[in-house]
C-alpha cells in the first residue's frame, strides 16, 4: 500500500506529497512548482512530490488512501470529502483562486426569463456550479428539479462536452468555469449573460483552495507551515507580475498536458480570476446552504473544516491581515 | 422368393439388433441435484469474500469511509433496494444495455456476414474490425453528440461501437470452422448461395457466435457505464450515473453496493448464455452429458 | 427411341482430366480418364490412396471443374454420399433427410411422409426425431443414404460411405444397398479401396492407377447375387484384383 | 526364411507405397503474393475512408472545429509524429499495456487452471469471472488507489482486472475442449497430474487460449486508456492522457489523430494475433492450406 | 522358478463386474468376466459393440476402476492403443514417440535414439520430425504403435486399432504387428468386431455377450502362422464365429 508513505512517526518526513490539476484555475500550484516556491520554502532536506489529477474524485481518493499529503481542488470535493470522512480526513488550510465562473449563453439570450424551456449546462450533478445556477433561477423565480425539469433543463455534462455541445447547438447555456467559459465566448460567439462574482458580497467567492490531509497535518505541523508559506509567496507573485505569471502558468500547462492554452483565452481568463489567500469561508458556508435548499444535500455541519492558524501566522509575519475562517 | 425374405428379414433383426445395442445410455444426475450442486459452491464463495471483506475491515488499515465494510454497505444497498427510483435506474440502464445490444447483434450478423463470406471485404476490414474493439468508448462520445445530439441513440451508437466487433467476429470465427464437408453436403442437395447461409453456414457457427455474443455483452455493458455519463435525460436515473455519482462524492458504501449490482447481473447474464451454450452444444452432441 | 435412350449412359466422361494447383507445382490428379455407367448399372471404383477417386466423384457431382475433357449426365439428377455422413447436426435426422425436398419447395406435410418413408426404406422408422449425434455411426450412414435417396436422383454416386462402419454393419449394410438399388434402378459410382466390397457389389470394378489417376483394367464381375463377402468366389476375384493393386501400389514405395 | 524376408519385404514395400501415396501436396501460393494480396484490400479500405470522410467535412454540416477534416488530422498528426513526446508517450503506452497484460497473462493462467480443474472453484467462481469482465474500470479506480497509492502499479491493477477475466475464460474453454481421448492417451502414458497439465492440457487448449488472450487485449487496452488518466504520472505523457486531453480541449483533430493511432496500434496487434494463430493451426492441421 | 513364472498369466481377470451410473438407472456393463492372458499370448476379444470390450480394456489399462472382481497384472507394465491414433497434434511424430520416455526421465539424447529405432520398426525411419497431420491414417496408427511400444511394456492393449483403416493398409499393418509382437514376445489383449480380423491374429478369440457383457465363448485358433486374411482356413472359422455372432447380435434386434 502506498498510504503514509512519507511520513515518519516524529514528524521527519522527508517529501511533501501535493496534488493539482493542470488546470488554469490552479495557477497557485502551477507557479509554486513551476518557480519552484514550494521547493525554496520546504529546503534542502524535503523534496515535493507532485501528482496531476484531472478531476475531484481521484484527487480525494487520494488523499483518503494517504497517497498524497496535501492538494488544491474545488470546493465541492472538500465539502464531501469533509462530510463523508465525518470531519476526520481533510482540512482547509488556503485559499486559492476566487471568481472566474460565468454563465455563457446563445447571444440571442438577453435575459434571465429568456432562459425559459432552455437547456443549460453544468459542470456536475450538485456541484459549486450546478448549486449557484439553480440558486440564481429560483430567486429569479424560474423553477428546477434535480432530474433535468423543469422551467429551466439543467443538463450535467463534462465541460469539454459542453464546448462540444454548445458549438453543436444542442444546449443553449452553460454555467462553467474557466478556462471554458472564455473557450465558449472565443470560440463559439457566447455571450456572458452572468458573471458569477455579481452574485457574491465583495464579488468574492471561492473556486479553488488548499486542503490538507488531517492525520500528516498533525503529525507534520513544521511541513504545513512550509508549504503554505511556499504558497502564499506563489499567490503574491500571480498578483505582483500577473503578465509574467501568466506565461509561466501556460508553460506549465504546456509541460504537462503538450497544449498550451490559447493566448486569448489565456488573457481572458487570467482577468477574470482572482488569486487570493482567502478560502473565503462565507462562500462556501453559502453555497453549501443554497445546495441543501435546492435539494442537492443533505444538512451538513462544516464547522471546523477551516483550520487558518498556519495561515494566519504566516500572513502575521509579513505583516499582513488575517483571514477569518467563516 | 420365401427363402429371400427369411434371409433379409434376419438382416433386419441384425440391423436392429446392432442399432440396440448402439443407443444404450445411462441418464445425469436430476435437475434439483444439478441446480443445488451450482448453488451451494457460489454461496460459499460469496459468504468466504464477505469474510474476507470484513476481516480486511477490521484490521483497521483504512477507515471506513475510505472502505465501507460490509454491513454499512449492505444496509445502503438494502435501503436502495427500498426506493423505486433504484429500480427506475436498473430499468433504464436494462433497457438500454438490451436496445444497444439488439442493434449491436444485429449490425455485427450483417458485417459479419458480409466481411466472412467475401474475401476482399475480409482482407479489407478484418483486422479493422478488432482494432475498433480496443478503441476506448471515450473516444466515440464526439462523434456520438455530432450524429445524435444529447439523445439516448448516442447512448446506443457507443454501446453498439463497443459490442458489434466481438460480435461480428464471432461470426467470422464460426464461419472460418464450418466444415468444408458440411458445404459440400449442402451444395449436393442443391442449396443455392442465400440457402447455404441460412440453413448450413448461421447454424453451424452458431457456438463460436454465442462466445461472441458473451463477449460482445461485456463490452456493451462497460460502453454503456462510461456512455450514461455523456447523455443524462431528464427523469432517467442510470445504474452508470450511479456508479459515478457514488464515486464522484467519494461514497464508498455506495460505490461497493452499485459494483455488487452490476456483478450480480453480469453473473445472471453469464448464467444465462451458459445454459444456452450447454442447451446448443447438448443439442448438437458437441458435449456428451457426462 | 426407348432403344436409344436405354443404350445412352447415365453418366459419361470422356478424356477428363484434372490439375490441382498452377504451373510447375500444379498435380496432376486426372489423367484423360474415360468412364460410362449404364441406367441401373453398378460401377465400383476402386484404387490406393491418392489416385484421384475423390476427385473423379467430385467431378461428375460438379462440386469442381475439370482441366479437360467431358462429363455428360444427360437429364440426369445426381446424388451424392461422402465416406463421412456429414448430416448436420442441429437438424433432427427427419429435417436432415428433408433438406433437398424444402430447397426445392415441397411442402411441409408431403415432406414429413416422403422423409418417414424413406427412413422406413434404410430400417429407420420412428427415428426421425432424434438428432444424428443420437445415433451409431451404422444408423448415421444409413440416414445419409435417405438423404441421398429423398434426392430423387437417377444417379448416386458414393464416395467409400462404408469405410469407417465395422465389418459385421458393412455386410449387413451392403445388403441393404443391394435392395435399394435394385428396387429403384439406380445408376450408382462407387468408390472404394475395399476389393472384396468392390467385388460383392459391382456389376463391374473399375481400377485406377495412382497419380496420376488413370483407368487400368476393368473387371466385370460376373457373379450371381446376392452374394456373400467371404463366398469363395468373391474371394477368388478379389485375391486376383488385389495383387494387381497391389503391384500398382507397390510402384510407388520402390 | 528367405521367402518369408521376400514376403515382408513386399510389404514394406507396399507400406511406403501406400505411404508415398498419401503423402502427396501442392504449395500454396508465395509469401509476397500473400502479403500483396492483404495489403492493398487494406489500402483500399483506408482510401475510401477517407474520402468518405473528406466528402463529410467538405457538406459543411459541421464546422472544422467540431468534426477536423482529414487534411488538418493528418497535418496535426505529422506534427506529432515529428516530436519525441509522441514516441516517449506510445513508449509509455505500449510499455503498461504489455507489461499489464502479461501480468494479466500470468494471473489469467492461474486462476484459469485453477477453476478450470476443481470442480468445486468452477461452480463457485466460474460465473463470477464473466462478471468481472462486465465491471467497468472506473469502478475499481478507488481500489487501485488505496492498494497502490499514486503509482504505476494502479493503473496495472486495472488493466489486469480488465483482461485477466478473459484470458482465464479462453483457457477454461479450452481445458473444457481438451479431447478426452488425449486424457487416456496421457493416463496411459504414465503422465501425472502434473505432467498432464503440462503436456497435454496447456498445449491442447492453446488455439481457444489465444482467442482469450486477443479479447483479453482489447479489454486491457481500454482499462488501459482509462486507468491513465487515473494516475497521471509526472511528465509521463501516454496515450491516455492525450486522448483525454484533445477530448477536454475540444481539439478535433488531435482526437482524431489519437484515435487513429490507436486504430493502428489494434490492427497491428490483431494482426500479430492473427498470424501466431494461423501458424498455430497450420502446424496443427487444423487449418488446411487453402 | 521359471515353470512358475510361465504358468503366472500376464493380465488375469477374475469375476470382473462393472455397472456405469448408480441404483436403478446404473448399466451392467460387464457381468462377472474372466480372463487371462499367458506371457507372450495373442488373445483377440470380440464382441458386438456396446458390449464392453473398451470397458474391459479401460479396466486392464487402469483408466477406470472395477465395480466387483480382481484384475492382477503381476508386475506387468501395460501400454495401450485406442481405435483413433489418439497423438497429440502439437508435438512432432519423435515427440509423441518420446513422451512416455520423457515422464520417466530418460534423457534427450537416448529418447531421440529409441524413439528413431522405433520408428524404424514400424517401417517409419525419417518421419520423426513431421506433425501427426501430415501423415495418412495408417502412418498414425503405426506411430501410435511405435509409442506404446516406446512404454516397454511387456501387455500390449489394443482397442479396435484398425477398425478405421482401409482393407489394405490394414493387410499390411496385420503383418507388421504380428512381426513385432513375435520379436518381442508381448502378450496382446486385441479388441475388434471385425471376425477375420480377429482369426488372422489371434492365439484364440474370446467372444463377448452384449449387455451385459460375459464370455460367451472361447474359440482357440490353430492356424499355422502366417495367415492370410482371405485364406480358406480363416474364411471357415471366421463364418461359424460370424454365425454365433450374428445369433448374439439378432437376440437385441427382437
Ligand atoms: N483441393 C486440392 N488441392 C490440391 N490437391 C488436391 C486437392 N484435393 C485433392 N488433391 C490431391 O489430388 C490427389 C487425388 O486426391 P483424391 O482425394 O481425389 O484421392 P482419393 O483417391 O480420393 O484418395 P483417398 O483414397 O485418400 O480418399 C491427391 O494426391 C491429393 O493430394
Ligand atoms: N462412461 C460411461 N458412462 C456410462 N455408460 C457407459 C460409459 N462408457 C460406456 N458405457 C456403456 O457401457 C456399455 C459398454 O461400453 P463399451 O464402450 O465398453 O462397449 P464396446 O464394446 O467398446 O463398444 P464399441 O464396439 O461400440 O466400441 C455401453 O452400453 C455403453 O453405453
Ligand atoms: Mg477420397
Ligand atoms: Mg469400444
Amino acid at each position: 500500500g502506498g498510504g503514509g508513505g512519507g511520513t515518519s512517526a516524529e514528524g521527519g518526513a522527508k517529501e511533501v506529497r501535493l496534488g493539482y490539476f493542470p488546470n488554469i484555475t490552479h495557477a497557485t500550484a502551477l507557479v509554486g512548482v513551476e518557480k519552484g516556491l514550494f521547493a525554496k520554502h520546504l529546503g534542502n532536506g524535503v523534496s515535493l512530490k507532485t501528482s496531476t489529477f484531472n478531476a475531484g474524485p481521484a484527487a480525494i481518493e487520494a488523499v483518503f488512501s494517504g497517497a498524497i499529503d496535501a492538494t488544491y481542488i474545488g470546493p465541492n470535493p472538500a465539502i464531501n470529502a469533509w462530510a463523508k470522512s465525518k470531519g476526520k480526513a481533510i482540512k482547509i488550510v488556503a485559499g486559492a483562486a476566487s471568481g472566474g465562473v460565468y454563465l455563457v449563453t446563445k447571444p440571442e439570450i438577453a435575459s434571465v426569463q429568456d432562459l425559459k424551456g432552455k437547456k443549460i449546462a453544468t459542470p456536475q450533478l450538485g456541484n459549486t456550479q450546478d448549486v449557484a445556477l439553480r440558486y440564481w433561477l429560483k430567486q429569479n423565480g424560474l423553477h428546477t428539479d434535480t432530474k433535468g425539469g423543469g422551467d429551466v433543463h439543467i443538463v450535467p455534462q463534462e465541460n469539454s462536452q459542453t464546448l462540444q455541445t454548445f458549438a453543436t447547438g444542442d444546449i443553449d447555456g452553460a454555467w462553467v468555469p474557466e478556462p471554458f467559459a472564455s473557450r465558449l465566448v472565443v470560440e463559439s460567439k457566447g455571450r456572458v449573460l452572468v458573471d458569477e462574482r455579481d452574485l457574491w458580497p465583495g464579488r468574492q467567492f471561492v473556486i479553488t483552495h488548499l486542503i490538507v490531509r488531517q492525520e500528516w497535518a498533525s503529525r507534520n505541523p513544521g511541513l504545513l507551515r512550509k508549504l503554505i508559506e511556499g504558497h502564499v509567496e506563489a499567490t503574491r507573485y500571480l498578483n505582483d507580475d500577473p503578465k509574467a505569471a501568466a506565461g509561466t502558468v501556460n508553460a506549465a500547462i504546456q509541460k504537462l498536458t503538450q497544449k498550451p492554452l490559447k493566448p486569448e483565452v489565456l488573457d481572458s481568463a487570467f482577468k477574470n480570476i482572482t488569486f487570493t489567500d482567502d478560502p473565503i469561508a462565507s462562500s462556501l458556508t453559502a453555497s453549501a446552504q443554497h445546495a441543501v435548499e435546492v435539494g442537492l444535500l443533505e444538512p451538513v455541519n462544516l464547522d471546523g473544516i477551516y483550520d487558518l492558524k498556519i495561515l494566519n501566522e504566516v500572513l502575521a509575519a509579513q505583516g499582513r491581515q488575517s483571514i477569518k475562517d467563516r | 422368393m420365401a427363402a429371400e425374405t427369411a434371409v433379409r428379414g434376419s438382416g433386419a433383426d441384425q440391423l436392429a439388433g446392432l442399432d440396440a445395442l448402439e443407443l444404450a445410455g445411462t441418464g445425469g444426475p436430476g435437475l434439483l441435484s444439478r441446480v443445488w450442486g451450482r448453488v451451494w459452491p457460489m454461496l460459499t464463495a460469496v459468504g468466504l469474500v464477505l469474510v474476507a471483506w470484513q476481516l480486511v475491515v477490521l484490521s483497521g488499515r483504512w477507515p471506513e469511509y475510505v472502505l465501507a465494510g460490509p454491513i454499512t454497505t449492505f444496509q445502503e444497498l438494502w435501503a436502495r433496494l427500498g426506493t423505486a427510483e433504484f429500480y427506475q435506474a436498473l430499468a433504464t440502464t436494462m433497457r438500454r444495455a438490451v436496445t444497444g445490444f439488439a442493434l449491436a447483434v444485429l449490425i455485427g450478423l450483417i458485417v459479419g456476414a458480409a466481411v466472412s463470406r467475401v474475401r476482399i471485404l475480409r482482407a479489407a476490414f478484418g483486422s479493422l474490425i478488432t482494432g475498433l474493439q480496443t478503441m476506448p468508448s471515450i473516444a466515440w462520445f464526439p462523434f456520438a453528440i455530432l450524429l445524435f445530439g444529447l439523445t439516448e441513440s448516442a447512448i446506443q451508437f457507443v454501446v453498439i461501437l463497443g459490442a458489434a466487433p466481438s460480435v461480428a467476429n464471432g461470426l467470422i470465427a464460426g464461419v472460418d470452422y464450418t466444415p468444408p464437408l458440411l458445404l459440400r453436403a449442402g451444395k449436393v442437395l442443391g442449396l443455392g448461395r442465400l440457402q447455404m447461409y441460412r440453413h448450413v453456414i448461421l447454424p453451424a457457427s452458431l457456438p463460436s457466435f454465442l462466445a461472441g455474443l458473451k463477449q460482445g455483452w461485456a463490452f456493451a455493458w462497460r460502453s454503456l457505464m462510461a456512455g450514461e455519463l455523456m447523455v443524462i435525460i431528464a427523469y432517467q436515473a442510470s445504474l452508470g450515473e450511479q456508479l459515478h455519482i457514488a464515486r464522484e462524492l467519494s461514497d464508498s458504501p455506495g460505490l461497493i453496493g452499485t459494483m455488487i449490482v452490476i456483478l450480480v447481473i453480469g453473473v445472471v447474464i453469464d448464467l444465462l448464455f451458459e445454459s444456452a451454450d450447454t442447451a446448443l452444444r447438448r443439442r448438437w452432441g458437441l458435449r456428451q452429458p457426462q | 427411341m426407348t432403344d436409344l435412350l436405354t443404350t445412352q449412359p447415365a453418366v459419361r466422361l470422356a478424356d477428363v482430366s484434372k490439375v490441382y494447383g498452377h504451373g510447375p507445382r500444379g498435380l496432376l490428379a486426372l489423367d484423360r480418364v474415360s468412364l460410362s455407367v449404364a441406367p441401373g448399372e453398378f460401377v465400383c471404383l476402386l484404387g490406393a490412396s491418392g489416385c484421384g477417386k475423390s476427385t473423379l466423384l467430385s467431378l461428375v457431382a460438379g462440386l469442381d471443374r475439370p482441366t479437360g475433357g467431358q462429363i455428360t449426365a444427360p437429364g440426369a439428377r445426381i446424388a451424392m454420399m461422402f465416406q463421412e455422413p456429414a448430416l448436420f447436426p442441429w437438424l433432427t435426422v427427419s429435417a436432415n433427410v428433408e433438406m433437398a425436398m424444402r430447397v426445392k419447395g415441397v411442402g411441409r406435410q408431403e415432406r414429413r411422409a416422403r422423409a418417414a418413408e424413406l427412413l422406413e426404406t434404410v430400417r429407420l422408422g420412428g427415428f426421425g426425431r432424434k438428432r444424428p449425434h443420437e445415433l451409431s455411426g451404422g444408423m448415421r450412414q444409413r440416414v445419409a443414404l435417405a438423404r441421398a435417396l429423398a434426392q430423387d436422383a437417377d444417379v448416386l454416386l458414393m464416395d467409400e460411405p462404408f469405410g469407417a462402419l465395422d465389418a459385421m454393419t458393412r455386410d449387413l449394410l451392403h445388403d441393404e444397398l443391394e435392395r435399394i438399388w435394385r428396387e429403384r434402378g439406380l445408376a450408382v459410382l462407387f468408390v472404394t479401396h475395399n476389393v472384396r466390397e468392390a467385388v460383392r457389389l459391382g456389376d463391374r470394378v473399375v481400377l485406377l492407377s495412382s497419380r496420376p489417376g488413370r483407368v487400368v483394367e476393368e473387371f466385370p464381375v460376373e457373379l450371381a447375387r446376392p452374394r456373400r463377402t467371404d463366398s469363395a468366389e468373391v474371394a477368388t476375384l478379389a485375391a486376383r484384383i488385389t495383387d494387381r493393386l497391389r503391384e500398382e501400389v507397390a510402384r510407388h514405395g520402390r
